[in-house]
């Protein structure tokens, strides 16, 4: 089995919200020198069988028809290894 | 004879009882919709209600828009059939291309619920023929996600068709571009917008009854038909 | 690993069993061993260990909660008493109400999103189980210092985790409470109510009768949610040096949920269920035992066929596991398919997991053997109670000693002025609207009244404008000085609240927060409370219907106050006649009713203006709580008041300020003959609300105190555009609205 | 300047219950094969300066106690080209 990751981000011109109000947060925490944050989604796909072209043409698919909402996203795919998520750092 | 106006529940939609009581209020025959089934049921409008419709993951609207039923609402849309897109429906409506643009995380990123003073702007659609042009009104908003956007181009050429039908007023709740609170297609049957005109049909239960032109002028607008 | 069956078991006396690690004494495995006349198998030992906890058995509680049952005043309105999940209430024209308010406490300190979502998530299914629509929800929330860096972390995760479930559950949230100290630092108290509303005859109780009918398990998978927590979480202190204590979280799907409401009305709709039981803290073993304690005959139960979200649950695990958005119930063979086709229409999961015996046991099954084999009651109901020991506290003489009414006053006009805003924008008395504007309070179409009234009002029949009213009330700070008189305090304040909306108490709801019961002092405060409180449900006639307990709330050795909440919940047969808060017709008259008396122990102005807490808490007078309800209702049924609104922390100028705010229109107060002006502004003398009388009605409304010896003094006029109190001070509206709305949002925003 | 991407995901036992109602839709449009969804963040933070090893563990640290929620959530983080995210294929 292969895990196929779409990242989906708001476009460059649209507002977020969400990363803003952690940029703003960092600081107070003590973090400096960030100079942008935007905040997206990530989706994990397990898909069965071969991760060939055909398959990913249809995450593609997937990922322009209901995914994302290209009106105001952009995505992008890609394949992984699969197997669990690495660990958080101790 | 009645006229019938449909009220769509799909899973998670949780105005969809004051929308049906919206309607009854108003003098009109509410029907439920359900989302597995395409039949429309002869009704002459539909509902759209508020809610989060299959829990509003992914993204509000998102997965709605692929119901069966909304197959055959957009179909008839696009026909001519007044549709009206209450916050949730709103977001459908958006989700399913019937309207343009998209609505984001407000930009406080909180949920907010509150009593809001409106300006209908257009009072020339489907849904909003008994209001007058210029009229405000108070009618309730609650969200997380009502940030209206669309690039400057679509909001450009909203502004020049007079498709804005409704713009909050005394601020703007959650970062709508250009205060837009709610649009219309170019037709004039489809409406949608953040606020809740349906929870605005009493005065025991709702800050006004401002929102009930939304029905009475759809009713209206059927039997001149 | 070889499973641990019952037979493996029956030949393997002396295997060492982790009963300390699960929470048991050793004198409770020895019960347990006694009771089956063997060793538990792992399955059997992790059931009594979740359900012999302190959250799930009640061993320290229970002898004093009896007393609510034994002291209930006789009511008519009692439908279901005490007992089960939730009592039920008949409130005329064929309705009958339920509701409850139960803890998140620990949860949510943790993880302050999700613990508070699932705490709605978890009284919600408690109301469904009885059959009942879930109508509206409510929150009673404490926290530590507003100013605490830590409150900050706290205090909006818990509220957005509400307002996310509630909101999507589609329930309105119509009150709450949101109180700062410093003593619930390490410690929140996220206590929900749930209300629901069903007719007379739609309602359900948990349990499995019936031989051969089907035990159904429907909604979420099960996964590895939360194992251990009933136990490991509400049972022990809170130990911030044991993280390994930490358990997994529970995540709430409240989408889930809602379609669980809808499929399971349904199904009561069709009349296709014999019993039900929620499934909450320890899950499929509470679920399946108390099913079964409370039915005529055994359960069978497979536990391969429990569908799971993780496949390396252990059958240990699957039993503990407390996945949310889960129900069971009992189905009669012939209408399984019913219930099914109804799940799949709301795309819920649903699986039949086992059948009601003939026998007097509980069975259940893993791979073919089996590794359970209990009376169930022995799991649900017999397990062990305590007579702990109790004593009263050695400090609270010197606390009581420490009046309140001896710390310096405000010398004049101005100093009073002073007071009047410090106390306007403390946090404990500011605007709430940052929080409550984050909950849907419109949802349902039914909400007569929501925050920041005295109580909410849900309209129950559109044709005949029945409805119930509810609030929920506690002052830790009075229940710290006195225990008894506290808990009977929070029960006086809830009943005024309701009766100060025109609606008739009916019946109580409590969750009891209080800190271990293994310290004496902690369960004389918890006995003291649960006295008090059975004592005062019996004078106004109000039974308790149900609640919960909240154990344990201490961080180290630093105890938080002892906190009832009490929930009242009354009837207004008229929706369209109830009063509201808000004071808005210039002209109309001010009346205070009931007596101020020089009372300040407890106060809010003793906590604001000199951070104090000592003395006595306001005397108690219950009579004179139900004289000036019974005024409250007449007033209101008969249209001779316009808004009335409950004196409680604050004093009667806080009272003022919020209705004069409400409806945007100033006062002029005169303070009474024989009355100090601070003590006429800041007393928290009990059995007092302000009311706003259009002058037409003022006879009528005078006699009608007068003849029933009801103390009514005009204190002022609704007029103009400040709070002015005659020969003192005057306060602009917009300098107390900016004062009294900036102090949450300055905190939190 | 330099992009860093922290995704972070639900641990695998936590209930996720935004991946599984993307899995139960895709079926009904069509898109059959995918055995699992999981919906995660993905946040994109302009570093001022050079990422090496010090900033690299200064964002960690920011994931670990920010970014992330470990008591139910797992992290990665990573460097990336910086420059406007990848356009959505057409
Ligand atoms: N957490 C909360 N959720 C909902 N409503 C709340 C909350 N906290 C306070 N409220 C509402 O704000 C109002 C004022 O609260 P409070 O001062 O505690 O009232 P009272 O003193 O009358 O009990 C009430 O209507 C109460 O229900
Ligand atoms: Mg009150």
């Amino acid at each position: 089995m292969a895990r196929v990751v779409v990242d989906v981000m708001l476009k460059p011109e649209i507002l977020d919200p969400q990363g803003q109000a952690v940029q703003r947060a960092l600081p107070r925490l003590g973090f400096e020198g960030i100079t942008d944050v935007r905040q997206g989604k990530r989706f994990e796909l397990d898909v069965e069988g071969p991760v060939d072209d055909a398959a990913l043409a249809r995450v593609r698919e997937m990922a322009e028809t209901f995914l994302a909402n290209t009106v105001i996203e952009d995505f992008t795919v890609r394949v992984e290894a699969a197997g669990p998520q690495e660990g958080a750092p101790a | 004879m009645t006229t019938r106006i449909g009220v769509v529940t799909f899973p998670g939609s949780l105005d969809d009882a004051d929308a049906l009581r919206a309607v009854r209020i108003a003098g009109g025959e509410p029907v439920t919709l359900w989302h597995r089934d395409t039949d429309l049921h002869q009704v002459d409008a539909v509902v759209l209600p508020g809610g989060f419709s299959y829990g509003d993951y992914l993204r509000c609207g998102a997965i709605a828009r692929f119901s069966p039923v909304m197959g055959t609402v957009i179909e008839q849309a696009r026909a001519g059939m007044p549709v009206l897109g209450i916050c949730n429906g709103f977001q459908v409506l958006c989700e399913s291309h019937l309207l343009p643009g998209a609505l984001t995380r407000n930009d406080h990123l909180h949920f907010v619920c509150r009593d809001q003073r409106l300006t209908v702007e257009n009072a020339d659609t489907a849904w909003t023929r008994d209001y007058s042009a210029g009229q405000e009104i108070t009618v309730p908003l609650k969200n997380g996600e009502g940030g209206y956007v669309a690039d400057e181009r679509t909001l450009d050429e909203l502004e020049a068709e007079g498709r804005v039908v409704v713009r909050y007023l005394d601020g703007n709740p959650n970062g709508s571009r250009r205060d837009i609170a709610g649009i219309t297609n170019a037709a004039g049957n489809v409406v949608g917008l953040m606020p809740h005109p349906e929870h605005a049909v009493e005065t025991l239960t709702g800050p006004t009854t401002e929102g009930l032109p939304f029905f009475t002028s759809v009713l209206k607008q059927l039997v001149n038909a | 690993m070889t499973l641990d069956t019952v037979k493996h078991a029956a030949g393997t006396p002396d295997a060492p069993q982790p009963w300390a690690e699960l929470g048991l004494k050793e004198n409770e495995y020895e019960q347990i061993r006694e009771i089956l006349g063997r060793r538990p198998t792992g399955a059997e030992l992790a059931m009594y260990s979740v359900m012999w906890s302190e959250h799930c058995s009640y061993k320290s509680s229970k002898v004093h909660l009896k007393q609510f049952g034994e002291k209930a005043p006789a009511s008519e309105a009692m439908l279901v008493g005490i007992g089960e999940q939730a009592g039920v209430v008949d409130v005329g024209q064929g309705y009958a109400v339920t509701f409850k308010v139960e803890s998140h406490n620990h949860p949510s300190y943790v993880e302050p999103y999700q613990g508070a979502a699932t705490g709605i998530g978890g009284i919600v299914r408690d109301i469904i189980a009885m059959g009942a629509r879930p109508v509206a929800v409510m929150d009673p929330l404490r926290f530590g210092a507003a100013d605490h860096p830590d409150t900050r972390r706290v205090l909006p995760g818990v509220v957005a985790g509400i307002g996310g479930y509630g909101n999507c559950l589609g329930l309105p949230n119509i009150g709450g409470e949101v109180v700062f100290d410093a003593c619930y630092q390490g410690n929140p108290l996220v206590n929900a109510l749930c209300v629901g509303v069903m007719k007379h005859e739609d309602i359900h109780l948990a349990k499995a009768s019936g031989v051969g009918n089907k035990v159904i398990l429907y909604g979420a998978r099960t996964g590895g949610d939360g194992i251990g927590g009933a136990s490991i979480l509400a049972s022990e202190t809170f130990d911030s040096t044991k993280p390994s204590k930490r358990p997994a979280v529970q995540v709430g799907d409240p989408f889930q949920e809602k379609l669980l409401i809808e499929c399971t009305l349904e199904a009561f709709a069709e009349e296709l269920v014999v019993g039900i039981q929620d499934l909450g803290a320890a899950g499929l073993s509470c679920a399946t035992s108390e099913l079964a304690s409370n039915g005529t005959g055994g359960m069978r139960v497979e536990l391969d066929d429990v569908p799971l979200r993780d496949t390396t649950l252990s059958p240990e695990e699957i039993l503990m596991s407390e996945s949310q958005e889960r129900m069971c119930a009992v189905v009669e063979p012939s209408k399984v398919d019913r219930f099914l086709a109804i799940c799949e229409k709301w795309d819920v999961t649903a699986t039949v997991i086992g059948e009601v015996t003939d026998g007097d046991r509980l069975e259940i099954f893993w791979h073919g053997e089996q590794i359970v084999d209990v009376p169930p009651r022995t799991v649900a109901h017999d397990g062990p109670v305590y007579e702990r020991p109790m004593a009263r506290p050695d400090w609270l003489d010197a606390l009581r000693a420490d009046a309140a009414e001896a710390l310096a006053r405000p010398q004049d006009g101005d100093a009073l002025r002073a007071q009047v805003l410090r106390l306007v924008g403390s946090p404990n008395q500011a605007d709430k609207s940052w929080i409550t504007a984050q909950y849907d309070r419109y949802v349902l179409g039914n909400t007569v009244l929501s925050q920041p009234e005295d109580s909410g009002m849900i309209r129950v029949d559109e044709e005949t404008n029945l409805g119930v009213a509810v609030s929920t009330d506690g002052n830790g700070r009075y229940a710290k000085l006195d225990p008894y008189a506290g808990a009977q305090l929070a029960l006086a304040e809830s009943y005024r609240n309701v009766a100060a909306t025109g609606a008739k108490p009916l019946a109580v709801t409590d969750c009891l927060n209080f800190p271990s019961p293994e310290d004496p002092a902690g369960m004389w405060q918890f006995a003291e409370a649960c006295r008090g409180l059975a004592d005062a449900c019996q004078v106004l006639g109000t039974p308790v219907t149900g609640g919960n307990v909240s154990l344990y709330n201490q961080t180290g050795d630093v105890a938080i106050h002892p906190t009832p909440v009490v929930g009242v919940l009354g009837v207004i047969d008229d929706v369209t006649r109830r009063t509201p808060m808000a004071f808005a017709e210039e002209g109309q008259l001010l009346y205070l009713l009931g007596d101020t008396r020089e009372e300040l122990g407890g106060s809010a102005w003793s906590q604001v203006v000199h951070d104090h807490l000592g003395g006595r808490p306001p005397a108690v007078d219950l009579e004179r709580e139900r004289l000036l309800a019974e005024i409250l209702i007449s007033a209101s049924r008969d249209g001779m008041i316009d808004a009335a609104h409950d004196l409680s922390d604050g004093g009667l100028v806080q009272a003022v300020v919020e209705s004069c705010l409400r409806g945007g229109a100033g006062a002029r107060l005169v303070t009474p003959d024989g009355l100090d002006p601070f003590v006429f502004l800041f007393s928290e003398s009990q059995g007092r609300a302000v009311v706003s009388v259009p002058r037409s009605e003022e006879l009528r409304f005078t006699d009608m105190c007068g003849a029933r010896g009801l103390p009514a003094t005009r204190i002022g006029v609704v007029d103009g555009d400040a709070v002015e109190l005659q020969g003192q001070f005057s306060l602009p509206l917009g300098e107390l609205r900016s004062v009294w709305e900036a102090t949450i949002p300055d905190l939190f925003a």
